[in-house]
């Protein structure tokens, strides 16, 4: 037993972090009128893949760093604090989908690509509704002529114009499975969505009789099985960002005088500071947790990433809201980056569902394993 | 006690309508000589209107398909105008009230500063008097419609000696001006500026454009932000504006998303808290209609209406998932109907945050209302008795 | 239109203030160990029959001032104030009930009684598993030889023990319907609950083949005809309350002095106080429009009740517990008087459903009416 | 990381485990002995124990049946007793440690007067000397156990002449000392009382009592009060003890109202707050049992914790409905399990409004987080630099 990150931990996050302060550049994105494209994936792509980090829990077998959960933790908390824009979330997501349904065949080859930083990936999971459970998809497979071929569209899939391969849940006759599809296809078309987060590519993709390979391996649990995965992935970059923004907007409430002192003296403002501490210290221990929890495959993993992700995008949101409030009218403005990361905690708190239906999970996990309650 | 709202049968409602009908399609200029844009102002501005008269007039220019000429020139039309009533000299009414009315002359207001906020009495823009002009140097900020107004009502320092409250004063000034620079801010909403920063370089502003006396800037400001404030008691998504509760429930109610328990429950309680606001705004217009000046009622509005209205959008937002991430007016179906500016829950949504700091943040009018209504003891301002150019050197203390 | 109170109005409030404040009195509830056995009903029922307040909405044709439910709130509002105890509540239900189901020959005997103050009544509605619907009940009537007897229970009847008569809502073959029975048959059975709000008398009713008189014009109107006027009578007590409650509050922390100064110059208290003089102003408005809308027989009435009951009874209990938070420890001592109107608060958002269910019948009441949406 | 607890065949459990077999039904005193009432604490009181074997040995005496020492005897074991091994001279520590770890004597704290709320240090009574004893004057309240306590740790002014925070000491004094009169006070729940009154006259109280040295009292008691609020960071229903988020979810599923969309949304997010303020406390356990000081982190959590536990018995309650207004201690089923005083939600809730103001209110706490944890200006006391004998005469003004 031991709550406490230990040291190897704390230097991978303060080495992840002066590079990405380094690196990281929000200037493009806070000129009025900007849009994702403006965000800089690609130069900061490589500058990652340098760093290892697409393969940061990608197998050593398979040509990974073979890293932790709570590495990952680590890196995609800083991430979140630096609102870095780069397909990372769409590569892990894929790479997930390859992990948990490829043959040993398909991880051999695609996940040691991935980790070599050769191979962008994007999951598409998302029916028009929003609905991402892993069993409905407004994609349908077919076979002919012994080939597998797609049809349908997704919503909201994150990262599917820089991607390589697409990963796509569809429907066959009695069951989801999922498929890689070729993004370059050109019966594959994405259309980049007008999403409020422009630090994130969130697309449409639409698939017009689309060769496609099976994930052989797809079962019932290959979706739940990913979806912790990002759970941890979105709760950490919440809980980066709530870190960064509690503190710049403490450090704003030091500086910025009205009537005669800093308006962080005012109790209003204090006290308000002061939930926010709260709220930053629950969203870390619960990342921590489920980062631990996923690794270890504890039973309470599931609960544990539901958990993560419920309370970190809520606290997000919180925190950003509040950020605005302290800077006052200056924190409205686009020329401002106060409203980059209340766009990205937002959307946060809808990408893979709200918070409210990741309660619901983790009433019915409890409901189901009632020695949950007591582990 | 009588909660209804003047009949359709209403004699002086069917007399308004006659007009329309003998007008179908009245210009501004038009509805001002009738005296329709401020009723309940005095001749020869508005009839001196009774409440019910005033309501009925707004209504009846709603049905006959006319966006009201307070949505276009508000700052003029409800905020300022009226301090020309009380402050103005002849010579500025009859010069400044005619066009605004008609909406020939759209106004802005130039109060905040960029070293203000909440503290606007820490103004910096100086007006000095020479000879029979004033020269005004400075910066505004936060001035909302200023990229597009003929006339902006500005607050400067005439007297640095006095302490920061005394030795302002309130000019009108003609933004086309030389010295007057408007840039337009883009806000987080992306969409087209509302607001605007002011610089004033040398401006040359002749004295007859002094509202009031010198060193009434202050007081006069106060006045014309309460009427603000009770004008954003509305319980509309954004300062009064836009669509309410009512229009959410109905658009839930359309798409069957009330149908969602949590959704119900919260739809349920904003409809009632909308519907007690409107029951407040309703009897401040009263109020203020029947003479009772702007008072302390208005922060108590403002206090409840901005996070009302946030939360409106918010839950219209939510109830899209993640589709209401994607930049789309569509949010939820609004009953077809003239919203202004807010005319969608996508823009009133991302423009939200902004509604608990414009016009008083919500910590400012916590304080209003609890020091002017409850008489709770007031914050004291260590700088508020110093010369303002005395107090501008003392150095911010840690604490109180 | 008039949004306003008019001089009559505001003399009889300040009339019933006057004569509360006088004869309404706490002290014997401020004994540690004291029960609702200590509230002195009789002796403040008799001041209140003196007033004619039993008859204050009885129609005159019945014996009653036939006054409005405006003039009602008056007194209801200033009856939360002080928390008399005294079996009005109880009476006013009961008469209601004969008002609307009753016979005009029942109408003449017992309304004439209630206004002259020589009849004291309960209504007895509530099933065991606080359901009041009007539809279901615990209680069963039966014909037995051309006269109807009734058997079961009732849970939370108000002021059961101090009434001559109890009103009761039974199931006959295909129905509910309303039933009189005498409180002193000696086959009912009230037990005094040990209710929290000491200030309230709750009781249990059993009958075991009691003899019962049916209200012959009982139909489905009747119970929500019934309830809308008690949310008035509830909401009416809670704005009352909490107009008293956050006086005191205010009071208490202009003079408690903390750290030199008086605790209500610092802003978190201010900003809290600022926030309940919102509730107060919003409560009042709307038991206000209630009480407008049920006397006039405004199509608005249900939906104005049920607004006013959810608001009042909610903004009641989070200012009665910020009162105490305000006045610290001392504030929870059962020697203050503090924690009669926090039960008293908690109590009325249980007594005819939580907030909650009242907002639930206002969306039903816009989903079936969509024109309330445009009054 | 590792957020295992020690498990079921860990030799160091096997090894306690081993003395309850062999000492079935130990008395408190053997307990004692063994160094399991603190087993962090050093040789002789403990064991000198790492987090995982006091946690351990915790857990063992949970499963021999046996009610923990620190709920009989909170105040001697958590929060007051390790400041003799601090401050106490080593006759205190021998005189007065044996006895409370056996829960032979039990002790309460003599902190809060009426006239100082969260205002403490404005404490009045008063400890002279007079040759080898120390003369005690003044009124107590909100003293825990004070009307079962056999020691009282006291606080009082031995320098009026100082400022308000300096000029004070702590003694430790026998209860039934002449002069020491102990009123119960009946709280808002009507149930027995935990609080009391004890009102002080005259009360002679030899000098080798006075804990520290005379003037070190605030830092003393400021130090067992951090020790306190740590000891409430846990995610129980009133002041980290009692049922927790997982009983009330347990009961609610029992119950089968956890199928009410309202309630499981809201009992869902309580009992993700509930497993993360476990983390943090278990973390704060880590901390201090590895010798790090109490610190601010209490603050946080006792800030989180407390309202946390208010919402837990309000839904308890709420999903009774209106039977739940009847004074009834079988509010939803519990688990069966050893819970302390507050054993059911019924006394839990009508409590709870408490658990905001002992041992800091709300506000002072969001205070010190600000202030210790985020290092924002500290708030400034107009009273705290005067000498005590003349800030009490300075007249409070209406602000700051």
């Amino acid at each position: 037993m031991d709550f406490s990150l230990n040291e190897e931990h704390e230097a991978l996050r303060d080495n992840a972090r002066a590079f990405l302060s380094k690196e990281a550049e929000l200037s493009k994105l806070l000129v009025p009128g900007a849009t994702v494209a403006q965000a800089g994936y690609d130069g900061m792509w490589n500058k990652m893949v340098e760093l290892g980090w697409p393969g940061i829990v990608v197998p050593e077998a398979y040509g990974g760093l073979g890293m932790t959960y709570l590495d990952l933790a680590m890196v995609m908390g800083e991430i979140g604090r630096s609102l870095a824009a780069a397909p990372l979330f769409g590569t892990l997501a894929g790479a997930w989908a390859v992990e948990k349904a490829g043959s040993e065949d398909q991880k051999k080859l695609l996940l040691g690509e991935v980790a070599a930083g050769r191979l962008r990936l994007a999951l598409a999971v998302t029916c028009a509704n929003g609905t991402a459970d892993g069993a409905h998809s407004d994609v349908k497979a077919v076979q002919r002529d012994g080939r597998w071929v797609v049809s349908g569209r997704n919503a909201f899939v994150v990262d599917a114009d820089a991607a390589d391969k697409i990963v796509v849940l569809a429907r066959t006759k009695d069951k989801g499975q999922f498929f890689l599809v070729d993004r370059g296809d050109r019966n594959v078309t994405v259309d980049v969505l007008e999403w409020r987060d422009i630090t994130r590519q969130v697309c449409a993709v639409s698939y017009n009789n689309v060769s496609a390979e099976p994930l052989s391996q797809s079962d019932d649990d290959t979706w739940p099985w990913i979806r912790d995965r990002l759970y941890l992935v979105l709760a950490a970059e919440s809980a980066g960002g709530i870190q960064k923004v509690l503190a710049d907007t403490v450090e704003y409430a030091k500086e910025r005088v009205a009537f005669g002192k800093p308006i962080g003296a005012f109790q209003a403002i204090k006290h308000q500071l002061a939930e926010l501490a709260g709220l930053d210290q629950c969203a870390t221990a619960g990342v921590h947790f489920a980062a631990w929890a996923l690794g270890e495959g504890d039973k309470r993993a599931s609960l544990a990433a539901a958990m993560a992700q419920s309370y970190a995008s809520a606290a997000y949101r919180d925190v950003t809201y509040r950020n605005i409030q302290v800077f006052g009218a200056i924190g409205f403005t686009w020329e401002m980056k106060n409203h980059l990361y209340y766009k990205r905690a937002r959307s946060n708190a809808e990408l893979l569902g709200a918070p409210r239906h990741q309660r619901d999970q983790v009433v019915r996990l409890l409901e189901k394993t009632p020695e949950l309650l007591s582990a | 006690m009588d909660f209804n709202l003047p009949g359709e049968d209403d004699p002086r409602r069917l007399a308004v309508r006659k007009w329309f009908e003998a007008n179908p399609s009245p210009s501004y200029a038009q509805l001002a000589k009738q005296g329709y844009v401020v009723p309940h102002w005095p001749e020869p501005w508005g009839l001196g209107a009774e409440p019910e008269l005033q309501l009925i007039i707004d209504q009846e220019i709603e049905r006959a398909g006319i966006v009201h000429p307070m949505t276009f020139n508000v700052i003029a039309i409800n905020q300022c105008g009226q301090s020309l009533l009380t402050h103005g000299t002849k010579d500025q009414r009859q010069k400044f009230l005619p066009p605004a009315l008609a909406c020939e002359e759209r106004w802005c207001m130039l109060f905040s500063e960029p070293s203000g906020g909440s503290d606007l009495g820490n103004l910096r823009t100086t007006a000095r008097r020479d000879g029979d002009h004033y020269i005004i140097n400075g910066q505004k900020i936060w001035n909302s419609m200023a990229n597009k107004s003929q006339i902006g009502v500005l607050i400067a320092r005439t007297d640095p000696e006095a302490p920061k409250h005394r030795g302002l004063s309130v000019f009108l000034i003609d933004m086309k001006t030389l010295g007057v620079l408007v840039r337009p801010i883009v806000d987080m909403t992306g969409e087209e500026p509302e607001y605007n920063e002011v610089f004033l370089t040398d401006v040359k502003v002749s004295a007859d454009r002094l509202l009031g006396k010198e060193g009434d800037g202050w007081r006069i400001v106060m006045e014309q932000l309460q009427t603000e404030r009770m004008h954003m008691t509305k319980p509309g998504a954004v300062w009064g504006g836009g669509p309410t509760a009512r229009e959410l429930m109905s658009g839930l109610i359309q798409t069957g998303k009330i149908n969602d328990p949590l959704i119900r429950d919260e739809a349920g309680k904003l409809f009632v808290e909308g519907e007690l606001l409107r029951l407040l705004s309703l009897r401040n217009l009263s109020n203020r209609i029947n003479g009772k000046p702007a008072g302390a009622e208005g922060n108590i509005g403002k206090m409840l209406a901005s996070p009302h209205g946030q939360n409106l959008s918010d839950l219209a937002k939510r109830s899209q998932g993640a589709a209401g991430m994607v930049r789309d007016r569509s949010v939820l179906p609004l009953p077809p109907k003239e919203y202004g500016l807010f005319d969608n829950w996508d823009y009133a949504y991302w423009f939200a945050p902004a509604a608990t700091l414009g016009v008083g943040t919500q910590e400012i009018l916590k304080n209003a209302v609890a020091e002017r209504v409850l008489g709770l003891p007031r914050e004291l301002d260590p700088t508020a008795s110093l010369p303002f150019n005395q107090a501008k050197l003392v150095k911010p203390k840690g604490a109180n």
